[in-house]
């Protein structure tokens, strides 16, 4: 028998990963900025939310804000952080731009284990301040905390779709398509891309990083690694890039089969075999999906057009921002 | 002045493993973030296969096993999905990434494991303090980069694969056996990640869990060095070396890495193709 | 030569500009009229896109001046070009394959006015207004030229004379002052050609000025009002078409160079 | 390829039949914490892969050798005791999935082997479950004043531990001490304690921080070694332990070198600069009956002696521990079993060296005391040793040997 429990706090966490994969698929599917660095975004959510959140005499001190207070919060300054990285990383193409986000992400993990007085260090921060937490008994609320994350993720869906259908986010696709063609139909790519960008740094900071730290219950800069990255991307990339519910389903489906992996029992002394399943499970997900369904599991087309033309191969005509220094070819 | 030579030695071992990465990148298109895994393989198989038949025959047979199993996942994995795309293929890499990591953990198990090779100690050669086998390695490491050069620009297969990479349907047409290039690179990439996995357990340790930490250095040598130019790379696989060991003398070591990551990004502002690239840059619009 | 306020001329003085030590455009003098069909001509390598880029905002930087009617144009940037009216097409019109045509059209008459991310929750219902107007404009447009089978097929889907003609409609959707078309009749078959002339011709009548580039020498001493060819980055004849067709040099610098002329 | 596709193929073959069966396995032990059942359940978590990877089979093993121990006496109060092992994957969110797991799932009813920050995250939950909690290898000074009611420690706090090093290293005469510290929580804790506790002894200090899985340390350990200290202290996991020290036996530095707990294995002893080196532990007092009996079997097993550094006594002391507070409570109910680990493990009562005499003494009515195979696990009001035995160890014909016992001075503290 499956408990209850277990599976609200797997779902929790599906629904954290589900709203990460959504917000990349904004910048990365529809923005066509292929960003290697989410994993810095969602850090920089989470820190300032906690920061902002917890009690001014905690161990690690903060400013005492209410809730709400510290989501907007730690949006703002996600918002200005993405600023940040993007002024200088959106002038690069292709595989320059992925591994300059890499870079800051990187850089962003670093300055959060250096700067131990504000931070906590590697020893991260033990206290974080849960929505409704007092009102319900412990065992409740995983459930309670299941609740918000699915209310947080439908809001990201209904952001995420609206988006998708209207002027901005077809100027959006238009400059993912084709950046020099978009440019000469007057769309200043440069500074729709560092719009999208912060925009989504905010969105990640006021849903992502506070659900990620409600979920987990503590802070510590390790959390924040190319793992966390990577996860996010192969979501991404299973659930199909540019499609509006893949992601979500990308994300359900890689959590799910992950944490599934917990219930088979096997002998301890087997342990190290079987925590081998899921790491090979994740990449056979992958092959598999990539060579029979490349575009993912869902397509974009199948989000936009009303032609009924499903047209295969999504990711093969994706072109991340100035794909031409990847495929030395023309753009 | 020992720093100098510590970056050099880091920068030696990580251009053998980024010219391998560079080789692949250029013929068959696409970023083949695996090859931090087969470093971590080669290592794994050279420690092991070095434990039972000893170092002179076991090291080379792991390379050899790496480089087959670099052929046999180019053929097929890679061969299927070479009409889809760069991208798709770079996420079967992440894919093929996950699945490398999966295997070594339940054949190798995931403790960190040391080699069997003692280095002997450092003697005071002009300004440097140097163990004979660190010599022995900046060696194996020069000669590899050096017969990489050589094969590429003498040898017929190396025309070959340049001619591959520089316009893959024009070598088709002109009669290069594309399919068996391919191969060919394929193992040569493997082959030279796990030369590169076999010094770095060498010179540290090894384990299954190395292969992601080793892939970032890679990237990050192949993307300064402008991925489309071995030699381009090669140097800014030595710089980066150099550069990350002399930085410990000016900052605290525990911005390191910041400042390695941070000159990367200031150098790709700067010169957005890399620090090596001789060919100019493409203009947006052709 | 006199200039109408609403008729403004695109005039280029002295521009330069080379890459990597080639000097692909060289001391070039030029103005384009409205209303006119202005043809740039040249051989292979004889700076035409180039001198195309610099004028549109791509081939930043470069010297000299280029202005638009009283518009000092030089230095900007692609999209701010692209709103003062000086709009160009591509050589290879790839379009946004990922968009129908239709959409391809509606991208461009949105405007910017809506591009960022707050209209679509801030001000939702003009947005909607908006990007419904801009669809149904764009099957006008469509329609108008004929094509409008084509309005749901995707982008990268279509034929290539196709994707001619629909790059050039979703240009003309911006309402250009000063339309400049890279080699439009290329690999275009000869009825379609016809249909382009007209189709160009049309565009001027309607004041609209356009300078065009191709390779198709016939095709272009039939359309062009004035003809400039291009060699090695300068400026050599200038005239009207009879001119310039029966110019000995012009002729065997052009022919020269048209053995290879490409049909990409 | 071929054959990793085969292997894969099995695995999963094998893992979805092990689904199924885990299916039937679950519904038994489903009613879960409250006992009563046909079997109890014993919880792990660790990182079997990650960061913590290196420890793994230092922490399964000795723990299932502990049950099979617990299990050759008839479990606990008659009932078989079984253990769920469970992946951290090393970081939080693991933790806190595996751990949901294994409290509603698998219906643990104690729950041991946790590394610092998993334990620091799920403290709060531990609590509110009322999961007993034993932390064998944790020495994250979080704990030091907070454990008492649901978690424990066996193992000395970084406090105590980076303190100890200061003393040694005043002692030894040393003035300035270079460090080079490993930028995660288990090495910089106690490292930071030290640096401050060396500086009030009026040394100087000269730190060097590092990263795990950089390819070479080489500049670190120059930097480090600037001004030519007195000694040097390396705090770090042996990922990074067993390169720096190689790298120092190359260039032939001879300073004497402190290391920190987790560097005292068997991998560090065999390097050809162990001679250098010194440790301050809680040391395995070699002379416990319960230390030779573990011993024993564990070389048995392994073939080499057990490793303070790895933690291996610790782990198998839990569950002993656990089982005969579950005895001495005749429950398995978490807040009665948690109220009685102190009681168990620190006395006063008849002393007992395995949970074969722990279980016939408190047949027979009496109090116990277990001293374990780690040390003899005397616990304060807050779960954490009383005085744990520090000791000074050397390397010894490449194996650690314990050396004189360090009393903590208490003036170092702040």
């Amino acid at each position: 028998m499956i408990s209850m429990s277990f599976l609200a706090t797997v779902a929790t966490l599906a629904l954290v990963y589900a709203m990460a994969t959504q917000l990349l698929n904004l910048e990365a599917g529809w923005g066509g900025m292929w960003d290697l660095g989410v994993a810095g975004l969602i850090a920089v959510g989470a820190y300032s939310y906690v920061l902002l959140t917890s009690a001014p005499d905690a161990m690690v001190p903060g400013l005492g804000l209410p809730i709400l207070g510290g989501m907007i919060g730690a949006g703002i300054i996600t918002a200005l952080v993405a600023a940040l990285i993007g002024w200088p990383a959106l002038r690069l193409r292709g595989e320059y731009f992925l591994i300059s986000t890499f870079a800051f992400a990187e850089i962003i993990r670093q300055l959060i284990i250096i700067g131990k007085d504000v931070t906590g260090g590697t020893f991260g921060i033990t206290f974080v301040k849960r929505p409704f937490e007092q009102a319900f008994r412990f065992d409740a609320y995983p459930f309670v905390l299941l609740g918000i994350t699915a209310v947080l993720t439908v809001v990201v869906y209904l952001i995420c779709s609206r988006v998708a259908g209207s002027v901005y986010g077809m100027t959006m696709r238009a400059a993912r398509d084709n950046e020099p063609l978009a440019m000469a139909t007057g769309t200043s790519v440069k500074s729709l891309r560092m719009s999208t960008y912060s925009f989504v740094g905010l969105l990640i900071g006021i849903f992502v990083g506070p659900a990620f730290v409600w979920f987990l219950g503590a802070l510590v800069p390790s959390t924040f690694g190319a793992t966390l990255t990577f996860t996010i991307w192969a979501a991404l990339v299973i659930g199909g890039l540019g499609s509006r519910i893949g992601p979500v389903v990308g994300a359900l489906l890689l959590t799910g089969v992950s944490e599934a992996v917990r219930l088979i029992e096997v002998a301890p002394q087997q342990a190290h075999l079987l925590s081998a399943v899921q790491p090979a499970l994740v990449g056979i997900l992958l092959i598999v999906v990539l060579r029979f369904r490349p575009g993912g599991l869902f397509t974009e087309q199948k989000s936009f057009a009303r032609t009924g033309t499903d047209v295969k191969g999504e990711l093969k005509r994706m072109r991340p921002v100035g794909m031409a220094a990847v495929n030395g070819g023309e753009a | 002045m020992q720093n100098l030579f510590f970056g050099l030695l880091t920068g030696a071992v990580l251009a053998v493993a980024t010219s391998g990465f560079a080789l692949l990148r250029n013929t068959e298109r696409f970023l083949h973030t695996a090859h931090g895994q087969f470093m971590a393989l080669g290592g794994l198989l050279g420690l092991t296969l070095a434990q039972q038949f000893g170092p002179w025959l076991g090291l080379p047979a792991a390379v050899l096993i790496t480089a087959a199993i670099g052929v046999v996942c180019g053929k097929l994995l890679f061969d299927p999905i070479k009409a889809q795309g760069a991208n798709v293929m770079l996420f079967t890499s992440v894919g093929l990434a996950f699945l490398t990591y999966a295997v070594m953990l339940v054949v190798f198990g995931s403790d960190i494991k040391v080699f069997d090779v003692q280095l002997g100690s450092a003697r005071q050669i002009g300004p440097f303090m140097i163990a004979p086998g660190e010599i022995v390695l900046l060696l194996i490491a020069a000669a590899v980069t050096a017969g990489l050069w050589l094969l590429l620009s003498r040898s017929s297969v190396g025309r070959s694969i340049r001619a591959v990479s520089s316009n893959r349907e024009l070598a088709q047409i002109r009669g290069v056996p594309t399919n068996q290039i391919s191969s060919v690179v394929w193992a040569l990439s493997s082959g030279l990640a796990a030369i590169a996995g076999i010094m770095m357990g060498i010179l540290g340790s090894t384990s299954a869990e190395a292969g992601w930490t080793y892939i970032l250095l890679v990237l990050a040598a192949a993307v300064l060095g402008g991925v489309s130019n071995i030699l381009g790379v090669i140097a800014a696989a030595m710089l980066l070396g150099v550069v990350m060991d002399l930085s410990s003398l000016v900052v605290d070591t525990a911005f390191r890495p910041v400042i390695a990551f941070a000159l990367l990004i200031a150098v790709l502002v700067v010169r957005p193709q890399g620090l090596f690239s001789f060919a100019s840059r493409k203009e947006a619009v052709a | 030569m006199s200039e109408a306020p609403d008729r403004p001329m695109l005039t280029l003085r002295e521009v330069n500009k080379a890459f990597g030590g080639v000097q692909a455009v060289r001391d070039v003098n030029l103005s384009i009229d409205s209303s006119k069909v202005t043809a740039l001509i040249g051989p292979n390598g004889a700076g035409k896109t180039t001198l195309f880029n610099v004028i549109s905002g791509f081939g930043t930087p470069y010297t000299g001046k280029i202005a638009f009617g009283d518009v000092d144009l030089t230095g900007w940037a692609p999209h701010k070009v692209a709103r003062a009216g000086v709009v160009r097409t591509f050589q290879t019109p790839i379009g946004f394959p990922s968009m129908t045509v239709a959409e391809n059209i509606a991208v461009a008459i949105v405007g910017q006015g809506l591009g960022n991310p707050w209209s679509p929750f801030l001000r939702w219902r003009q947005d909607r207004k908006v990007r419904r107007d801009a669809m149904a404009e764009a099957r006008d447009r469509l329609a108008a030229g004929g094509i409008e089978g084509l309005a749901d097929v995707p982008g990268s889907e279509l034929s290539p004379g196709n994707a001619k003609l629909v790059e050039i409609t979703r240009q003309l959707a911006l309402k250009p002052k000063m339309l400049l078309l890279d080699e439009p009749a290329a690999a275009m078959a000869t009825d379609q050609i016809r249909t382009l002339s007209r189709l160009i011709r049309g565009i001027a009548d309607d004041g609209v000025g356009v300078l065009v580039i191709d390779h198709n020498l016939g095709f272009v001493l039939e359309l062009a009002d004035t003809v400039h060819v291009l060699e090695f980055g300068a400026v050599v004849a200038s005239g009207t078409p009879e001119q310039i067709g029966n110019d000995a040099r012009v002729r065997e610098i052009y022919l020269g160079g048209t053995e290879e002329t490409d049909a990409a | 390829m071929k054959r990793s596709l085969i292997a894969l193929g099995a695995a999963l073959t094998m893992g979805a039949a092990l689904t199924a069966c885990a299916e039937g396995g679950d519904q038994g032990s489903a009613s879960g914490g409250g006992g009563g059942g046909d079997e109890i359940v014993f919880g792990q978590m660790l990182g079997v892969t990650g960061d913590y990877a290196p420890w793994a089979s230092a922490t399964i093993d000795p723990a299932q050798m502990a049950i099979d121990d617990i299990n050759a006496e008839g479990g606990v109060m008659d009932t078989p005791v079984r253990m769920v092992t469970e992946d951290t994957r090393s970081t939080v969110d693991g933790a806190v999935s595996g751990f949901s797991k294994l409290t509603t799932s698998s219906g643990i009813a104690v729950l041991g082997s946790l590394e610092s920050d998993g334990q620091v995250a799920l403290f709060d939950q531990i609590s509110q479950r009322q999961v007993p909690n034993i932390c064998p290898s944790c020495g994250t000074p979080f704990l030091d004043e907070r454990g008492g009611e649901y978690s424990f420690r066996i193992t000395a706090s970084d406090s105590d531990a980076g303190l100890i090093v200061a003393q040694v290293a005043r002692d030894a005469g040393v003035k300035k001490l270079g460090m080079i510290v490993q930028n995660t929580e288990g090495a910089s804790g106690p490292a930071e304690v030290a640096a401050e506790a060396f500086k009030r002894t009026g040394g100087e200090v000269n730190m060097v921080t590092i990263e795990p899985g950089a390819s070479s340390y080489n500049s670190e350990i120059a930097k480090a070694l600037e001004g030519n200290p007195d000694a040097l202290y390396i705090a770090a996991g042996t990922e990074a332990g067993i390169p720096i020290l190689r790298e120092i036996d190359r260039r032939g530095y001879d300073v004497p070198i402190f290391v920190s707990p987790d560097l005292i294995t068997n991998d560090i002893a065999a390097m050809p600069n162990a001679d250098q080196l010194q440790g301050v532990l809680t040391a395995f007092d070699t002379e416990s009956p319960a230390y030779k009996a573990f011993a024993e079997r564990w070389e048995a097993k392994t073939g080499h002696a057990p490793e303070p550094g790895m933690y291996d006594a610790n782990n198998y002391d839990q569950y002993i521990l656990f089982a005969l507070a579950m005895e001495a409570a005749q429950s398995t109910d978490g807040p009665a079993v948690a109220g009685k680990i102190i009681d168990v493990a620190s006395g006063p009562g008849t002393k007992v060296y395995s949970f074969k005499e722990g279980k016939e003494a408190l047949a027979r009515g009496e109090d116990i005391d277990y001293d374990g195979a780690s040390s003899s696990l005397d616990l304060n009001e807050y779960g954490n040793l009383v005085s744990p035995v520090l000791s000074t160890m050397t390397v010894q014909d490449g194996t650690w040997a314990v050396g004189d016992s360090v009393d903590l001075d208490p003036s170092l503290r702040p």
